[in-house]
């Protein structure tokens, strides 16, 4: 029986400090294997408890009471208590403060320990995602300590400890033989970094690599699935896939010719030629394993026909459109039959590959773009429709509306209700074109166990694996 | 020889000069906002403002660039942006994968080579010669990335023979060495099908030389001319195309890196560039010029080794 | 004079390698930009002569545009190299010694210090990849490839008597590096061009590796094979083709070069005693 | 009894025939001067001895030496021989050695590989005979590499490395071709020694009839590949039977005729002339030590007149001729042609030019290869600026040119490949004519060009110098060159003119320490 694991990730992390940075490959170390929250996410996006083993929400929903796990301890040995809580929640939103996710705090007005084990938070506004906001990476409780080397040296109160990182080539994490909850399994785990799809293919099939939870090659995987020795595990991301359009530029700001742009889109053909058929086709920005999901695809059916007469209508010939694709292969792949389906409606784009310093900057930053394909991987993000300096430049006032009503309300089922009016509005205003979910598509050894199937979050979670055999 | 050495490390200097402005400017003039680019997505410009003085960008141009090669005069290359540790450690760390598989590959590539060359040199024209030349000629033309790739499914997946890829570390040397094998090789056999041909064709020069001759007419035979007059001559451009080959392993090395994804330098240089860690982009590429430059001077001392005439080029 | 048989295999692949430049001017079978998702990776046979790709394009019209497109990268790149370093090499020998020597060879030397990949890689982030800025970027390494290699071969030419006849005959420095070094050196630079010339090639394809070469849709063999690497497993023609394709012109043009270089070498030259 | 018999042989090398039946005999002791012009197959026979021959080669006849069949002996047994009986020397002292070898390692392996003595047994063999060739250890240190000798001094080491083994048979090949006459009288005097103490047999080969009169003790003559006439020496130079011998003597003793010409005013005036040239700085900051090839040269050339230029290599010939013409900076000093100054600011050199050309050593290598021969012959027409012809005029000039050579107008259109090397000679004095000069300096102009063909053009050159009355400086190495065609002489020595005067006074009533030991060394053929 074997108890370490080898797990093949595609990119290395910058550091190992999920506070201070939003790379994914942080989180898909660390996330509750070193590191631990308040609450955390399950393996299929519920929130769970996690360092707070319950909490009250006062009626108001103002004021949070979390009620912290006894006898915790930092892996240097330290206690963790209310006080640490406080410490990692006011850093967080500290003026100085260089987390990636500042908007997680926004609303808390006060953090203030009651004794040893019990936190209050309060905050400014009702907040129906608190919980939810407290699961995410950027929210971990870190000690004052260790808060400005665990970028290094990361130091939390997870089931793993840190044990080496060879820059450049792997991460090991050892189990935490003073942890506070359930043991986990595993002795040790590695996390390879293999960015090269060929490489990963060949590190599969030499077996130096035990999983790659996110494999890069979708082309390949069909082969591993047929091995004995492996399986693809096929999952849900909270990634929404869409080719981004800039509603502030020329004629893109024409509504008819959005849905021209739409309409030239087969989906299908993308998800079959970029991702070999991992993909769920979606019509909107919304993941459609969430329950609010409302099936909008009739509405961007792929009809070129259609498009060259909107395209008529609205008065636009010989339209020679840029995209941008950053790297990742389900841009730079889709992207090229992307520019081939514009083609067929007499659109014609330029191609402009971009690494992703420069997508930030240029495309998201400045809003310097015509067209891009990118995926939105934070869970519930619909919300960036109503961001007025967003990139692509949405906003409507339509949207706002409901957006303002959604936060004033807390029933579950009318949430969901305005959740669909909001997914609604951005299909029927032909916002951007949304192409697919995102599949977690990954590939392991048969005899693994306990991996999560989905990925509610970027995480590795490694506290429910074992070897069968 | 002080006055050679003398004035080579004052032209060494300034070439470092040079280069390190030519550098600072071009990474100055790359787009891209390192902040922003660990930031991510759903930043704040607050956070975004914090970081960025955090990492020092906002001090102006000139006290940048002084403040880096007056670090650099002391071994301190700064902290990385992205890592947040000393750009000095990260460089030795991965010059440990680097260094060891750049002089890996170039002894593979001189072990194969000098016999080669030498043997087709001796029988020109003949088959050997024909048939060597040939399978340089194909080594030359082979893209890399794809011999390497060739090799990762013959050895590493089929055969099971080596890892395919990835790098253990030196507490174990048997198995750091095993790792390094196929990027070696991979990176030798284009290095030794150039190698080869210049040996050849050097050989070849040295032995129409008349001092072969009067050696022939002294009684040696053919090999032994060849072994004890013609090699070491024909060995200076060899000399030459070596230092060049060892600056090229060292810092070329980004492909067969990225097949067998090694932490090598090449590598580092690859994603820092994507990460726009600019410190470390041009940290990376000084040493590699700094590297370049001294292997240069070194090959000139290796010449001087070969050749007595070059010994006392000036009293 | 006998022709070296190496010299006609070279000059046939290289030849070859024109030929599907020019035919892909005219016909391709099929339309390299139209894509068939549901016809992709189809192996060779009657319809598809050297099968499709991922995107179920014709893999042998992209063999034939994309050699366009290498022609296109590699004789600019060359161009670039030929045009800017072998001025600055005859300029350097006509005053071998000076200062202007001084600073056109130290700036080589400090050009040939930098790390190729990594420039090139620098050069395209700062631009944008596409060809015209993977041109540069191997074009400027070719810069002090000629710049030396013309001043040595002019040097070597500038102690000859006829250059000192030349002189006597009242001409500028100027004018003799044009009238009298650079027909005596274009041999050998046109026997380095081709060999540069199927390193470019290469080069193109080593950056295409790291998603730098040619940008879609135009084909390029570096992207061909680099895109085709990960479905070695899964269709290996689509990445065996576009190896091959790199792989004998390169060699052909390598074999050409060297080919050239024995048939213009002056030891085996004999003109009448 | 001989020691070497040659017998019949034919030599081809791949489709070309060398060597047409050649047959020739050494015995022990005798000395053999081998004569013949460039690529009469000397070499070819020498090498055929030792079964040194060129790849492609095929050689058929009988070779003997010793008793033993050269042509049937397997590789090894001539392994075994070359280096200990049969040795030989080459005429390049500059590539002869290996430079990365010291000399007295490189004797040594004579030693190692013929006999089994150790190390320093070799070693002091290769001691013991680098002192009887005048390179005793305490002068020059036997751990010295061959660039750290001169050429004469080189020259030593290779024939020490020939009979270090005392063989029986030396062969040399031009072994002073490339020294200038005192080195190569020193160097002959050596084999003479050695040939007489050690008994062994010489076959020496060279063009100079001179150097075998005053060595050999018979004389075989080479044409084509054929020897020609074999007898003593007195037998062939006295009373040559053969027509090629004939000419052959009738060429390296040929005296051109000449009118003494009407000679003008001073041409060229030459004052206090001196020229350094840097040598690589000794410390950092310190000044450049400079070397003065040209030490302080004052003569005067009359119109019309012709002076020679002797002197030992090194001794400043050419930098001299270099900066009369205004190719070269002086240091000190000017230059005066037709009272106009040579290196005065500005494009002056240009100006005296056209009255002043000259003509090289190399009758290949002062032509570009790519240019064709009417307008390599033109190109000093650049001289005359906008005033040059051009069309008619130009093809006309260039026609007259050559034909004043002997050259077919006809040929200007070929490239210099296409010209022996006695046509491209006179190619490069059309070249120097065609811009009527009244000043031509000759540098060597016929050092590198075989006797028979090297009259003619002493004839030539004296029958233009008297129909179109230009002045000569001609500089030769060669005493009996310079004594047929010049009227006065300056002899230079370390830089400096150290004796001047009428060619036939100097040469035969040499007043100055040097120039005595230049004419005492210089072979004369008819004594
Ligand atoms: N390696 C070779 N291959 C073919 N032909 C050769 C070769 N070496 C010499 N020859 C030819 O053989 C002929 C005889 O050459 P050889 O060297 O014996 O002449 P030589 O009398 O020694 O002349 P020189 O006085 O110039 O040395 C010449 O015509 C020459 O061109
Ligand atoms: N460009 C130069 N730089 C430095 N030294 C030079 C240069 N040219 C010639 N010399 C030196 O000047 C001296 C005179 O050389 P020069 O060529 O004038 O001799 P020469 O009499 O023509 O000899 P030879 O008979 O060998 O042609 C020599 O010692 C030579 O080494
Ligand atoms: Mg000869
Ligand atoms: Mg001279
Ligand atoms: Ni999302």
């Amino acid at each position: 029986q074997r108890t370490d694991v080898v797990v093949g990730l595609v990119l290395e992390p910058p550091h190992l400090d999920p506070t201070s940075n939003a790379a994914a490959a942080i989180d898909e170390v660390v996330y509750a294997n070193v590191f631990e929250g308040l609450t955390r996410f399950g393996p299929n996006g519920d929130i769970l408890p996690a360092l707070a083993e319950s909490w009250d929400v006062a009626e108001d929903g103002l004021t949070y009471r979390f009620m912290l796990h006894d006898g915790v301890t930092f892996h240097d040995g330290s206690a963790m208590t209310a006080d640490d809580v406080v410490f990692s929640l006011d850093r967080a939103r500290a003026d100085d403060s260089v987390n990636a996710q500042k908007f997680l705090f926004a609303d808390i007005a006060e953090v203030t320990a009651e004794d040893d084990t019990t936190v209050v938070v309060t905050l400014d506004q009702p907040n129906g995602n608190f919980l939810f906001n407290m699961a995410w990476g950027d929210a971990v409780i870190v000690a004052p300590e260790s808060a400005e080397t665990n970028t290094t040296d990361p130091v939390g109160t997870g089931p793993f400890r840190f044990a080496d990182w060879r820059q450049g080539d792997s991460v090991t994490i050892e189990r935490n033989p003073d942890y506070w909850g359930e043991p986990v399994q595993l002795e040790r785990a590695t996390f390879r970094f293999i960015a090269d799809p060929t490489a990963a293919f060949a590190a599969m099939m030499a077996e130096d690599v035990d999983t790659f939870p996110v494999y890069p090659a979708p082309e390949t995987l069909s082969i591993l699935d047929a091995d004995p020795r492996f399986e693809a595990i096929v999952g849900t991301t909270e990634g929404e896939t869409i080719l981004a359009m800039n509603n502030r530029r020329e004629p893109l700001d024409d509504v008819r010719v959005r849905e021209a742009i739409v309409h030239a889109i087969d989906r299908q053909e993308i998800i079959d030629g970029a991702m070999f058929g991992y993909g769920t086709p979606i019509g909107t920005h919304f993941a459609p394993h969430h329950p609010a999901y409302v099936d909008l695809l009739d509405l961007s059916a792929h009809d070129p026909q259609r498009s060259r007469e909107l395209l008529a209508e609205a008065g636009v010939e010989g339209l020679t459109l840029s995209l941008a694709l950053p790297p990742p292969v389900y841009a730079r792949r889709g992207g090229e039959i992307i520019a081939a389906q514009l083609r067929a409606v007499g659109i014609e784009t330029e191609i402009v590959n971009v690494e992703w310093a420069q997508w930030l900057e240029q495309v998201f930053g400045n809003g310097d773009f015509d067209l891009t394909v990118i995926s939105h991987t934070e869970p519930l993000d619909i919300e960036i429709y109503g961001r007025d300096d967003y990139y692509f430049g949405y906003a409507a006032p339509s949207f706002l509306a409901i957006w303002d009503e959604l936060n004033e309300t807390l029933d579950p089922d009318a949430r969901n209700a305005l959740l669909g009016d909001l997914q609604r509005d951005i299909a029927e205003n032909y916002v951007n074109v949304y192409l697919f979910q995102l599949a977690k598509a990954g590939v392991q050894n048969v005899d693994l166990e306990g991996m999560w199937v989905n990925a509610p979050t970027q995480a590795t979670d490694l506290t429910g694996a074992y070897w069968a055999r | 020889m002080t006055r050679f050495l003398l004035c080579r490390t004052i032209s060494l200097l300034a070439s470092l000069l040079v280069a390190s402005l030519v550098i600072f400017l071009v990474l100055e003039v790359l787009p891209g906002d390192p902040a922003r680019f660990m930031l991510g997505l759903n930043t704040s410009p607050e956070a975004l403002a914090a970081l960025r003085e955090q990492l020092g960008l906002t001090a102006p141009l000139p006290a940048r660039y002084l403040g880096w090669l007056a670090g650099m005069a002391v071994g301190d290359f700064g902290i990385s942006y992205t890592y947040r540790v000393p750009v000095a450690d990260l460089i030795v760390e991965r010059l440990w994968v680097s260094l060891p598989l750049a002089l890996y590959a170039l002894t593979l590539s001189t072990l194969i080579a000098i016999p080669v060359g030498v043997l087709a040199a001796a029988n020109r024209n003949g088959l050997i010669d024909f048939s060597a030349m040939g399978l340089t000629q194909i080594g030359i033309a082979l893209p890399n990335f794809w011999f390497a790739m060739l090799l990762v499914l013959a050895f590493a997946v089929n055969l099971r023979w080596f890892s395919s890829g990835g790098f253990p570390g030196w507490q174990d040397p048997g198995a750091a060495v095993r790792a390094l094998t196929l990027p070696a090789i991979a990176l030798a056999l284009p290095q030794a099908s150039i190698l080869a041909r210049v040996m050849r064709s050097s050989l070849i020069d040295t032995l129409d030389e008349d001092y072969v001759r009067t050696a022939r007419a002294k009684g040696l035979t053919r090999g032994q001319a060849l072994w004890r007059h013609a090699l070491r001559n024909a060995l200076i451009p060899v000399v030459t195309i070596m230092g060049l080959q060892f600056s090229f392993l060292l810092a070329g090395a980004i492909i067969i890196e990225n097949v067998f994804y090694l932490p090598g330098l090449g590598r580092l240089a690859f994603q820092a560039i994507s990460a726009r860690d600019l410190i470390v982009v041009r940290s990376v590429v000084m040493i590699l010029v700094f590297a370049v430059i001294t292997i240069t001077f070194l090959v000139d001392i290796a010449y001087a080794l070969i050749d007595p005439r070059l010994r006392r080029r000036a009293p | 004079m006998r022709v070296a048989p190496s010299l006609i295999i070279g000059a046939v692949l290289s030849l070859a390698f024109v030929v599907m430049a020019l035919v892909s001017l005219v016909w391709t079978p099929f339309d390299v930009t139209a894509l068939a998702v549901g016809n992709r990776l189809v192996p060779p046979g009657d319809a598809h002569w050297l099968g499709t790709d991922h995107f179920g394009r014709d893999i042998f019209s992209m063999i034939l545009v994309g050699a366009r497109t290498s022609i296109a990268v590699a004789l600019v790149a060359v161009g670039v190299g030929m045009v800017i370093g072998v001025p600055l090499g005859l300029t350097a020998a006509s005053r071998a010694g000076s200062w202007f020597d001084d600073l056109i060879m130290r700036g080589n030397d400090l050009v040939f210090a930098f790390p190729a990949l990594i420039i090139a890689i620098l050069i395209t982030a700062i631009f944008g990849p596409g060809a015209i800025n993977a041109i540069i970027a191997i074009g400027i390494f070719n810069i002090p490839v000629f710049a030396r290699l013309t001043r040595g071969a002019a040097l070597s030419l500038w102690t000859r008597d006829f250059i000192l006849a030349a002189r006597l005959a009242g001409k500028g420095r100027a004018r003799i590096s044009l009238e009298h070094i650079l027909p005596n050196v274009s041999n050998t630079l046109l026997v380095q061009a081709t060999i540069q010339f199927s390193l470019a090639i290469l080069a193109e394809a080593g950056l295409a590796y790291v998603g730098l070469g040619a940008q879609p849709p135009v084909p390029s063999w570096g992207r061909m094979l680099a895109e085709a690497q990960t479905m070695i497993a899964l269709a290996p023609h689509v990445a065996l083709v576009p190896g091959l394709a790199i792989v004998s012109t390169v060699l052909g043009l390598n074999l050409f070069g060297d080919g050239l270089r024995d048939l213009f070498d002056p030891r085996l030259q004999r003109g009448p005693a | 009894m001989s020691l070497v018999t040659v017998e019949g042989v034919t030599l081809s090398i791949g489709d070309t025939p060398v060597l047409n039946g050649v047959s020739l005999e050494i015995a022990p002791g005798e000395v053999l001067g081998l004569v013949g012009e460039s690529g009469s197959g000397k070499s070819m026979t020498a090498l055929s001895v030792l079964k040194l021959l060129p790849v492609g080669a095929r050689v058929a006849g009988q070779i003997a030496f010793d008793g033993r069949d050269i042509i049937a002996a397997s590789e090894r047994e001539m392994v075994a021989l070359r280096g200990d009986e049969i040795g030989m020397i080459f005429q390049e002292p500059m590539t002869a050695l290996n430079p990365l070898m010291t000399i007295g390692d490189q004797v040594a392996e004579t030693a190692r590989i013929h006999t089994r003595v150790g190390r320093s047994e070799a070693r002091a063999l290769a001691k013991a005979m680098l002192e009887r060739v005048g390179l005793p250890h305490d002068r020059i240190a036997h751990t010295r590499y061959p660039h750290e000798l001169s050429g004469g001094q080189r020259q030593r080491v290779g024939i020490a490395m020939a009979v270090v083994l005392r063989p029986k048979l030396l062969i040399a090949d031009e072994p002073t071709t490339a020294l200038d006459v005192t080195t190569q009288a020193q160097i002959l005097d050596l084999l003479r020694g050695l040939v007489r103490d050690e008994g062994m047999a010489l076959m020496l080969i060279t063009h100079d009839l001179a150097v075998v009169a005053g060595m050999a003790d018979s004389i075989a003559v080479m044409d084509k590949g054929v020897v020609v006439e074999r007898g003593t020496v007195l037998e062939v130079l006295q009373a040559p039977r053969n027509a090629y011998t004939k000419k052959l003597i009738a060429a390296s003793t040929h005296v051109p005729v000449r009118q003494r010409g009407k000679q003008g005013g001073a041409l060229l005036e030459v004052e206090g002339l001196c020229k350094d040239y840097a040598l690589p700085r000794t410390s950092l900051f310190g000044p450049h030590e400079t070397m003065r090839a040209v030490d302080h040269v004052s003569f005067t050339i009359k119109a019309g007149e012709s002076v020679g230029l002797v002197g030992e290599s090194g001794s400043g010939k050419s930098t001299l001729a270099r900066a009369i013409l205004g190719l070269e900076t002086v240091t000190a000093g000017h230059v005066l042609l037709k009272g106009q100054a040579v290196h005065a600011a500005g494009r002056a050199a240009f100006a005296t030019l056209r009255d002043m050309q000259m003509v090289f050593q190399d009758p290949y290598g002062s032509f570009d290869p790519r240019q064709k021969v009417g307008r390599l012959v033109a190109e000093p027409l650049h001289l005359l600026g906008s005033g040059a012809p051009k069309g008619a005029a130009l093809e006309g000039r260039v026609d007259s040119a050559l034909k004043a050579v002997g050259i077919e107008p006809g040929m200007a259109d070929r490239y210099i490949h296409e010209f022996s090397g006695g046509q491209r000679q006179r190619i490069a004095i059309a070249r120097a004519l065609i811009i009527e000069p009244a000043l031509i300096v000759l540098d060597e102009a016929v050092s590198a060009i075989d006797v028979s063909v090297r009259a003619q053009i002493l004839d030539l050159l004296a029958d233009l110098g008297d129909r179109l009355g230009h002045a000569y400086l001609f500089i030769s190495h060669d005493l009996g060159v310079v004594r047929a065609i010049t009227d006065r002489v300056l002899v230079m020595a370390g830089g400096k003119i150290v004796e001047a005067g009428p060619t036939a006074d100097v040469l035969e009533r040499p007043a100055h320490a040097y120039t005595k030991t230049l004419v005492a060394a210089a072979p004369r053929l008819a004594g």
